[in-house]
C-alpha cells in the first residue's frame, strides 16, 4: 500500500465522502474554474464548503495534480514541478516565404552578389527582414566587399545551405544555362 | 396456427401506422407481439396480421403510401405459397422466402438490440465527463525549414521572370562620335598639322571599327566642311571614293 | 459497463510515487485517451507501464473520478453515478435521437456500409439530417469508396465513437447472436 500523504491542515469535522466526490468531479469536468458559490450550490445544504475544498486539497497534496485556488474559483492543475517531464516537442518545419526563397535562389547562382544586384534580378526591392531571416537561418554569408562607390557587401551561400538543399558542392545544381531555357525573351511577360 | 392477435391492437397498428419506419418495422413489432424468440415465429401468422392492419386501414383512409402496399402484394404472395402442400416447387419458393423474412427481422432486431445497448452505455458528456480544461504540455518547434532544390529552381525562375517582366526594354546608350566631338578634336589637332592630313588621322582611336567608326568618320567630314565653310580648313579629294585630304587653311598655293 | 480498471487485490508496490504522480498528471492533463504507448514513453524505462496503471486506477477507484480504458488509451472521467448532479451544473449535449442510435449501430457492427444497405437493415430510408448529426458529432466517417455502380460511399464508426461510448475497441461491442438472447421488454425502444 501506498502511503497516503497527510493532510496538512489538522483533521477538521468529517467531511462525507460523498460531498468529497461531488466536489471532486464538479471541479475536474468544469471548463472555468469553479466559484465557490457555484460549489455550494450542488453540494448538500448542511456541507462547510471550506471545509470540502480544505480535504480535498489535501487529497490531492503532493500528487501529480493539484488543487489550486485561482481568481476565479478551483481548479485542477498538474503539479508545476512535472512540466519539464509532460514537455513534448511537436516539430512543425516551415517553408521559407516566397521572397525569401528567391533571394536565396539568386545568391546561390549569382554569388557573390550584392544586395542591390539581387534587387536589379528580381526586379523588386528587397526588405531587410528577409535577408535577416536567411541570415539567421544560416543559408548565407557575407562575403567581403564588391569594390565600388561604397563597398557594397557581397552575399554568398554557405555549408549550412548546401547540407539543408542535400546539395555536396554548388556544382550540384543545375546549370544556369540549363534552366534560362524556360526564361522567356526580354520584353516578354 | 399462432394466436392471432387481438382486435385492439390492431386498431391501435392502424392508428400509428404512421409512427412505424415503415412495413419492417411494423411486422418486427407484430413479431415480436407473437413471441419472443424470433427464431420461432409463425411467418404465416404475421402475413396475415400484416394483411389485416393493412386492410383496417384502407377502411379508415383511402390513401396509403406506396412501400405498405408493395409489402402487402408480396406477403399476400408469400401466403398463397406457404398455404401450398409442402414438396411442390412454389411452396419451396415460398419458404425460403419465408426465412429471408424471418433473417431480415432477426438482423433488424439484432441492430435495435446494439442501439439499446449503446444507449444504455455511459456516455461521454452525458453520464461521464472528461477533464474540461486539458493543459497543453506540447511546444511547437518551427525553426526547422523545409529546402527542396526543386523549390530553389522554381523560386529562381519566378523570380528571373518577373525580374525580365519589370524592366522595361531600353537600348543600349549608344556613345557616338558627334559633330561636337569631331569639331572640338579637329580644332585642338589642326595647329600641329604641318600640310595635307588624311581625315582618318584625326578619328579618336577609341573607336575601333563598325558602326563607331563610321559614325565619327561621317562627324569628321562634316566637321571638316563646317570648318571649310569658315574658312578655316582646305579640304581635297584627288578621286572618287579615295582618301579626303585636310590641312589648315592659308598654309600654301590656293586649291578649287 | 464496467472499464474501470480493476484494482489489483493487494497491490504489490514497486510502482514508484515519482512515476505515478507522473502518469496521473499526464493522463489527467489530456483531454483524448492518453494510448499506453505515449504514457510508456515518458515514464521511467525500468516502469512496468500495467503495473503503473493499476496503482493509479486502484487510486482513484471510488472517487469521484476515476481512471478508465477507452478508445485505445488512458482517461480519467467522472464517475457515472454523478451524472444526475452534474448534468444540473454541467452543459449537457442532446442525446441523440433513436433513429440516430439505431443508424450508429448498423455502422459499428456492418462497417463498412453503404447508405442503401443501411437503409435495405432499416427497412426504411434514411435522412440527411440523420448522417449529418452523426458525421457532426465526429461519430462516424468516410471509409472509401465500394466498388460498386455509382461508387457508393463507405461508412465506418471513429475513435471518437468508441471514446463516446467508453468502448476500449469494437471487440467491446456485444457479440450479434447474445443481442438476440436478451430481448428488451416488448414496446421498449
Amino acid at each position: 500500500m501506498n502511503e497516503d500523504i497527510s493532510p496538512p491542515i489538522a483533521a477538521p469535522a468529517p467531511v462525507s465522502e460523498a460531498a468529497l466526490r461531488l466536489a471532486e468531479a464538479f471541479v475536474f469536468a468544469s471548463a472555468e474554474p469553479v466559484p465557490l458559490r457555484a460549489l455550494a450550490q450542488i453540494l448538500p445544504e448542511e456541507c462547510d464548503v471550506a471545509m470540502v475544498v480544505a480535504a480535498l486539497a489535501a487529497r490531492y497534496a503532493g500528487r501529480g495534480v493539484e488543487l489550486v485556488e485561482v481568481a476565479g474559483g478551483l481548479r485542477f492543475q498538474t503539479a508545476p514541478d512535472l512540466a519539464p517531464l509532460l514537455r513534448r516537442v511537436i516539430e512543425v518545419p516551415r517553408r521559407l516565404p516566397r521572397v525569401a526563397m528567391e533571394t536565396l535562389a539568386i545568391i546561390a547562382y549569382h554569388q557573390p552578389v550584392t544586395r542591390a544586384e539581387i534587387e536589379e534580378i528580381r526586379g523588386a526591392s528587397l526588405s531587410q527582414a528577409t535577408m535577416d531571416a536567411l541570415l539567421e537561418a544560416g543559408l548565407i554569408a557575407p562575403r567581403g566587399h564588391k569594390e565600388a562607390p561604397g563597398r557594397p557587401a557581397l552575399w554568398g551561400t554557405t555549408a549550412a545551405f548546401l547540407a539543408q538543399f542535400g546539395l555536396k558542392d554548388l556544382g550540384d545544381l543545375p546549370r544556369r544555362a540549363d534552366l534560362l531555357v524556360e526564361v522567356p525573351a526580354p520584353g516578354g511577360a | 396456427m399462432a394466436e392471432a392477435p387481438s382486435e385492439p391492437l390492431i386498431e391501435t397498428l392502424v392508428l400509428r401506422l404512421e409512427g412505424f419506419e415503415g412495413p419492417l418495422d411494423l411486422l418486427l413489432e407484430l413479431a415480436r407481439g407473437q413471441k419472443l424468440d424470433l427464431a420461432r415465429i409463425s411467418i404465416l401468422a404475421l402475413v396475415e396480421q400484416y394483411l389485416a392492419v393493412i386492410e383496417g386501414a384502407r377502411q379508415v383512409r383511402l390513401e396509403l403510401a406506396a412501400d405498405w402496399l408493395v409489402m402487402a402484394a408480396w406477403l399476400a404472395w408469400l401466403k398463397s405459397r406457404l398455404l401450398l402442400p409442402a414438396g411442390t416447387d412454389e411452396a419451396e419458393a415460398g419458404e425460403e422466402a419465408a426465412e429471408t423474412l424471418a433473417a431480415r427481422l432477426t438482423a433488424l432486431q439484432a441492430m435495435r438490440a446494439a442501439s439499446v445497448w449503446l444507449g444504455a452505455r455511459p456516455q461521454l458528456g452525458q453520464d461521464v465527463f472528461a477533464r474540461a480544461a486539458p493543459e497543453d504540455f506540447s511546444e511547437i518547434d518551427r525553426s526547422r525549414l523545409i529546402l527542396e532544390v526543386p523549390a530553389l529552381l522554381r523560386a529562381y525562375l519566378a523570380a528571373l521572370r518577373r525580374g525580365v517582366g519589370q524592366r522595361r526594354y531600353r537600348p543600349p546608350p549608344m556613345t557616338l562620335w558627334s559633330v561636337r566631338d569631331a569639331l572640338r578634336r579637329l580644332g585642338a589637332m589642326l595647329g600641329s598639322l604641318p600640310d595635307w592630313t588624311d581625315l582618318e588621322r584625326f578619328l579618336p582611336e577609341s573607336e575601333g571599327s563598325g558602326l563607331p567608326r563610321r559614325a565619327a568618320l561621317s562627324a569628321t567630314l562634316l566637321a571638316g566642311l563646317e570648318m571649310a565653310r569658315d574658312g578655316a580648313v582646305d579640304l581635297r579629294q584627288e578621286v572618287p571614293f579615295g582618301p579626303i585630304l585636310l590641312r589648315p587653311a592659308g598654309l600654301g598655293e590656293k586649291d578649287a
